[in-house]
């Protein structure tokens, strides 16, 4: 049995110093069609863009298949919850990809893709939702914090790191992953505005999923949400959020942007949530089966295989070996998940301050002591 | 028979049918009906501009219902749980809660923020909180209770009824439960407590998702010889103090309830107005059952962290002791 | 002694179907030069002009001294504190003349001169500085809200009321106004883009005043506040607001274009604040007197005056008769606020909710006993 | 002798000079050096880097702050008023309080909020809040009142010391009040009670503004033979219980005082605790002594909301009675 690496593979971008990318008539900046050809436009290193194109669909797919089985696990009673990122692989991937292994990334709740590529194993991704922990790992060492529940609250919390960074005199870049829905929050303009007056060293990806759980974006808001940038003072970018290479090459731009002082940026990736809000929504009462075909047929994992089919960047050997992967991923979730048993209740109390004053000294005694006099 | 949720979709209906200024705001409550179905089918009967999908924004939800009261319309708005009321609360707390005073009585604010409360339904974090605590302490408010379908329907049209912002809990886990629903009008005033279950030995004060838990532990109890009351307090802001010190002068003995955690909890306020009130009467400390003192834990062992059967009995056994 | 009238006077717009309104380099509508010269493009009837800027001129002294009468009132000892709105009266009384009477306006605390224009008299307007009410006035016969002390909170009500004039038909149009440091509040942005998806009967008028207390407008915002209107999907105007007559044309046009059902607008209004922030600021701390003096040169009543001289617009005898009028508003403004006496505590009970419930009657009752031993 | 405000610039100074991780951010709190001069001068001498005027934003302040500390810095934010920290309310309840829980104690967020808090200085409306019963009841918080010039000097030393985000009350109509700052170094642990004035009669339990008040009732009643002891509770999360009960089991009476309401207020987990502590050697309930349940009230009456010597003293008279 082979071992997948996690660790976020190293990618050289095929784009640095390319300038205008193309951009279709909505105006989003797109490299590759929805059916899968590239625009002749496009002015990058054919291998070094098979190189890379490779590396992010193996992502993509790994997500995708962690994605799947944590959505049968959460069916089959293992989690209490899951919320699935199919759909937005190319978004995430493209834009963590873009950004270097020490560029500090605040998620939301629904960026398992782009944790997977950082090396956030299924165990650690799949935690909360069995209800054993309130986060999943340790975020040091992937420069990934944990994921906030609290919609928009990440946002403040990234751009305060970035000012922090910025205090270091470090080249780090802070992203910070939301979506069409939390930018309606009072907290995410608050750090637009914050981040574009102090010139903060940061991007604001926003996933434009077209949804709040049952709310369109066309309730949320009557402009693009990139537009912000422009009314707070940020670099604004849009982008086809399923197309890999797109987000990867319009991350990447503004990540060096951003590092090189030029102040802040948002980007809204367009794309779309394929499954339900969540495992305990409904959405036949909300949206159309139209609507959902639409959206399959720009699948973005299908985008990046015809890409790869077409320009001859995949082979046989190479498809087996990623099938071969994600059935390990789906294994290990799988695996991972049954063994991940409740915490003790009594450890908690450790975990709210820095000691465990009196009271809840006094408490935890008690609970522990009235648990065991149920053994008797 | 009712389920609470469905009481509460029909109490709403009822105040829209009757009164064509109240609306209903919220995230997902028009064409979803709501996470928990609430407010379900009410917008196809009632129109997008009377069941409103808001933005995805708490304090503009609340601070535009407070404009739409101005207007003269008579709001409900949902918070989808219990932890998302925050961003929420400087309007609550400084706009909706203070608008009457700082306009020397002259101007009211019918608004109602419904808030799915408690834990005990297996949720991720933030899903599960019991903050009445913050607004029973703010003056302005109303902060009631409903713990059966009931109640449901009848508190809520009473809320809507009346001229007070109304923070209107509903506890979560009893959304399912069936009830009956009384026709003939409001069983009880809006800021009544109500005893559930009379008893002579100690009294139980418990307000919410473990009013259940309190009969079935005074139930529990009863063959054991023990004669537990129960009273449902309804409204914790105004308290109903007459019925507690009834009570609790007559049972001498009393325990507080509630899923929050203790430490300056509602409960701390209970204790206080029992122990001023029955001070004489009291023959052992009034006992609070509580959540722990910690933020609300993992889904995984939220049952032994919500006060259940078990732990009131025991707190009873130990005002009994007494 | 005559009596002020202080009822809104009814105002004609001479600026109806003008179209491109002159603007200065810096992108600022601009009509008269801070030296008072009406600009060659202005395209009104001249008469009508001239009776507008009367009316305006008359508004902005009246506020003007009412304003400095309740400032030295606070130096005596009568209020506990006052927020002059000296510099501003351009802004303010040029934007609320401009809109109809049964316009609903939402204020923040600063707006003495609108609210003196609405009728809004001395007393009123002094009560809650004495420190014998939170609030001053009746709303309904002014369609002017009380202030509001907690930063940009307003804004959402007035989105809220806008929302329900929508509902209810009506043609009403609501004002709402706020400051350049208010605009950095979550609840700002919010309410834009909720009056921007609803398409809200509303205008957001945002005196840019250069500072937040000690924070100057460069440290708060990246960007002229009134670009987050193209950010949000809201009509975005700028002017220049020492301008009365360029406040009052494009205050006017928005308005109508948000009552024609077109949409909301903010109007960001360049102004100065020429006194402290409040009596007990002292701005001497973080501002040079060669910005001071700056902006007195650009004191918006005396423009108006210089222009009324050179267009012909004024003579002795209006002038006196505004001095007349302004003596007089001192004059009740100081025997109206020596009149406000204190209120009773015990009143105060049966104004947090509709009744009194058990425990306030006891505490109210428990309070005037004790109160009465005192007395014994 | 420093004034309490100066004794607050002093004590964050010194912090600042130990520590270069230390910042200091809020409104107005650089040049200004914060409406109550708390700051004075810190920006001059540290640079705009570290002491910092913020946008006029209070979830952005705390938001950027927990920023900040998951970077490694230690920021003191300023709220300008009592009133103004609700719009931060979710990022402190949801965010700052439940860091560590949330990733089972690995990640500690030393923040220190300070706020000036209460009334008593003849303010305009949201400027004299007392709101210390939502923080005390949000575990992960702590919450100090500091009432002398010593204790802020030390206290507020202490508070950015430690590793654990700190609500941090300044009393507003104390900060010109004079007194010694020892140099030898903190008097007493940040969470620990102290007996400012030991009696025998009854314990007046009290914090922040109203410790003042309680020394004056005290003296006031010393000659009529009445022997008060007042204990300031400093620390009110986590409470120090010990030395509560301690106190009133001598005693056998307590009162407790604050000023904000009492409903649901602090005083109300006081008197539980004390209840239930010392059930057995109380000779009378103990009483709360607070702001009355309203809004606020306008200046000119403010004096006759705020607990003073004669409601104190009557409090007690009634426990004495009892
Ligand atoms: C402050 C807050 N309010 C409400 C919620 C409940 N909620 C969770 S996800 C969600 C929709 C979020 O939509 P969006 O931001 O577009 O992200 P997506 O789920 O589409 O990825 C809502 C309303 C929340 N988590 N936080
Ligand atoms: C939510 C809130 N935070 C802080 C304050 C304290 N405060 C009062 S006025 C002010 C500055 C406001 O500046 P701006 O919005 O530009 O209005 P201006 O005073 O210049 O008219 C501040 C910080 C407040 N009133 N409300
Ligand atoms: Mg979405
Ligand atoms: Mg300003």
């Amino acid at each position: 049995m082979t071992t997948v690496d996690l660790a976020d593979p190293p990618v050289t971008n095929p784009f640095a110093g390319t300038t205008g990318l193309p951009r279709t008539s909505e105006g989003w900046t797109q490299l590759v069609t929805p059916d899968g050809r590239l625009h002749p436009d496009v002015d990058a290193d054919h291998d070094a863009l098979g190189r890379l194109t490779r590396d992010l669909y193996r992502g993509m797919r790994l997500a995708r298949r962690l994605d799947d089985e944590a959505f049968a696990l959460q069916r089959q009673g293992e989690l209490g919850l899951w919320l699935q990122c199919r759909g937005q692989e190319a978004a995430q991937v493209g834009s963590v990809a873009a950004v270097r292994a020490d560029d500090y990334v605040f998620p939301s709740y629904r960026e398992h893709a782009a944790a997977l590529w950082r090396g956030i194993g299924p165990a650690d991704l799949l935690r909360q939702w069995r209800g054993v922990a309130h986060s999943g790992w340790d975020p040091e060492p992937y420069s990934f914090h944990i994921y906030t529940l609290v919609l928009a609250a990440q946002l403040l919390h990234a751009t305060g790191y970035a000012l922090g960074v910025q205090r270091d005199g470090s080249d780090t870049v802070v992203v910070t992953y939301f979506g069409d829905g939390a930018a309606s929050e009072g907290d995410a303009s608050e750090a637009m505005n914050i981040a574009a007056v102090n010139d903060a060293p940061m991007v604001f990806f926003c996933q434009n999923n077209q949804w709040a759980i049952s709310t369109p974006t066309s309730s949320q808001t009557r402009t693009p949400i990139h537009r912000r940038g422009a009314g707070f003072g940020l670099r604004g970018e849009w982008v086809d959020g399923n197309d890999v290479l797109a987000v990867y090459a319009v991350t990447s731009a503004v990540t060096e942007h951003a590092r090189s002082g030029n102040g802040p940026a948002i980007v809204e990736a367009t794309t779309y949530r394929m499954g339900g809000h969540s495992t305990s929504d409904d959405p036949t009462r909300y949206r159309t089966d139209d609507e959902l075909e639409t959206w399959r047929a720009r699948d973005p994992l299908a985008r990046v295989e015809a890409l790869m089919r077409a320009e001859g960047w995949s082979d046989e050997a190479f498809l087996g070996e990623v099938q071969a992967e994600a059935d390990e991923i789906a294994d290990r979730t799988r695996r991972e998940c049954l063994a991940l048993a409740a915490p003790d209740l009594a450890d908690a109390f450790a975990t709210v301050l820095a000691d465990v004053p009196q009271l809840l000294r006094e408490e935890r005694d008690a609970f522990v002591a009235y648990r065991a006099s149920f053994l008797d | 028979m009712l389920t609470l949720s469905q009481a509460l979709n029909s109490g709403l209906r009822r105040a829209m049918e009757d009164d064509d200024k109240v609306l209903l705001m919220g995230e997902d409550v028009g064409r979803l009906g709501g996470v928990f179905r609430v407010t379900d089918g009410l917008q196809k009967d009632f129109g997008e501009a009377r069941v409103v999908d808001t933005t995805l924004a708490e304090s503009g939800i609340i601070g535009t219902a407070i404009g739409l009261a101005l207007r003269g319309y008579r709001p409900v708005c949902e918070i989808q749980f219990d932890g998302f009321v925050y961003p929420a609360f400087n309007q609550i707390v400084s706009q909706l809660a203070k608008m009457r005073a700082r306009t020397g009585g002259r101007t009211a604010l019918p608004v109602v923020v419904r808030i799915p409360v408690g834990g005990g339904i297996g949720a991720v974090e933030h899903h599960s909180e019991s903050n009445e605590a913050y607004f029973a302490h703010t003056a302005g408010l109303r902060v009631v209770y409903c713990a059966s379908p009931d109640d449901a329907h009848w508190m809520i049209r009473q809320a809507l009824a009346g001229d007070d912002p109304v923070i209107f809990y509903e506890p979560k886990r009893r959304y399912w439960v069936k009830g009956e629903v009384t026709t003939a009008g409001p069983p009880l005033p809006l800021d009544r407590a109500r005893t559930v279950r009379p008893g002579t030995d100690v009294t139980l004060l418990t307000y919410g998702g473990t009013v259940a838990t309190c009969v079935a532990a005074a139930e529990a109890a009863a063959p054991e010889g023990r004669d537990i009351e129960v009273i449902d307090l309804r409204s914790i802001s105004p308290l109903d103090v007459a019925t507690i010190e009834e009570s609790v002068r007559r049972t001498g003995r009393a325990v507080v309830v509630h899923e929050a955690p203790t430490f300056a909890g509602f409960g701390a306020e209970v204790v206080a107005q029992v122990t001023s009130r029955c001070f004489y009467s009291l023959e052992a400390p009034v006992e609070r059952v509580g959540g722990f003192n910690l933020p609300y834990p993992p889904a995984k062992v939220e049952e032994e962290y919500l006060p259940d059967l078990d732990r009131i009995l025991d707190a009873v056994d130990r005002v009994l002791a007494a």
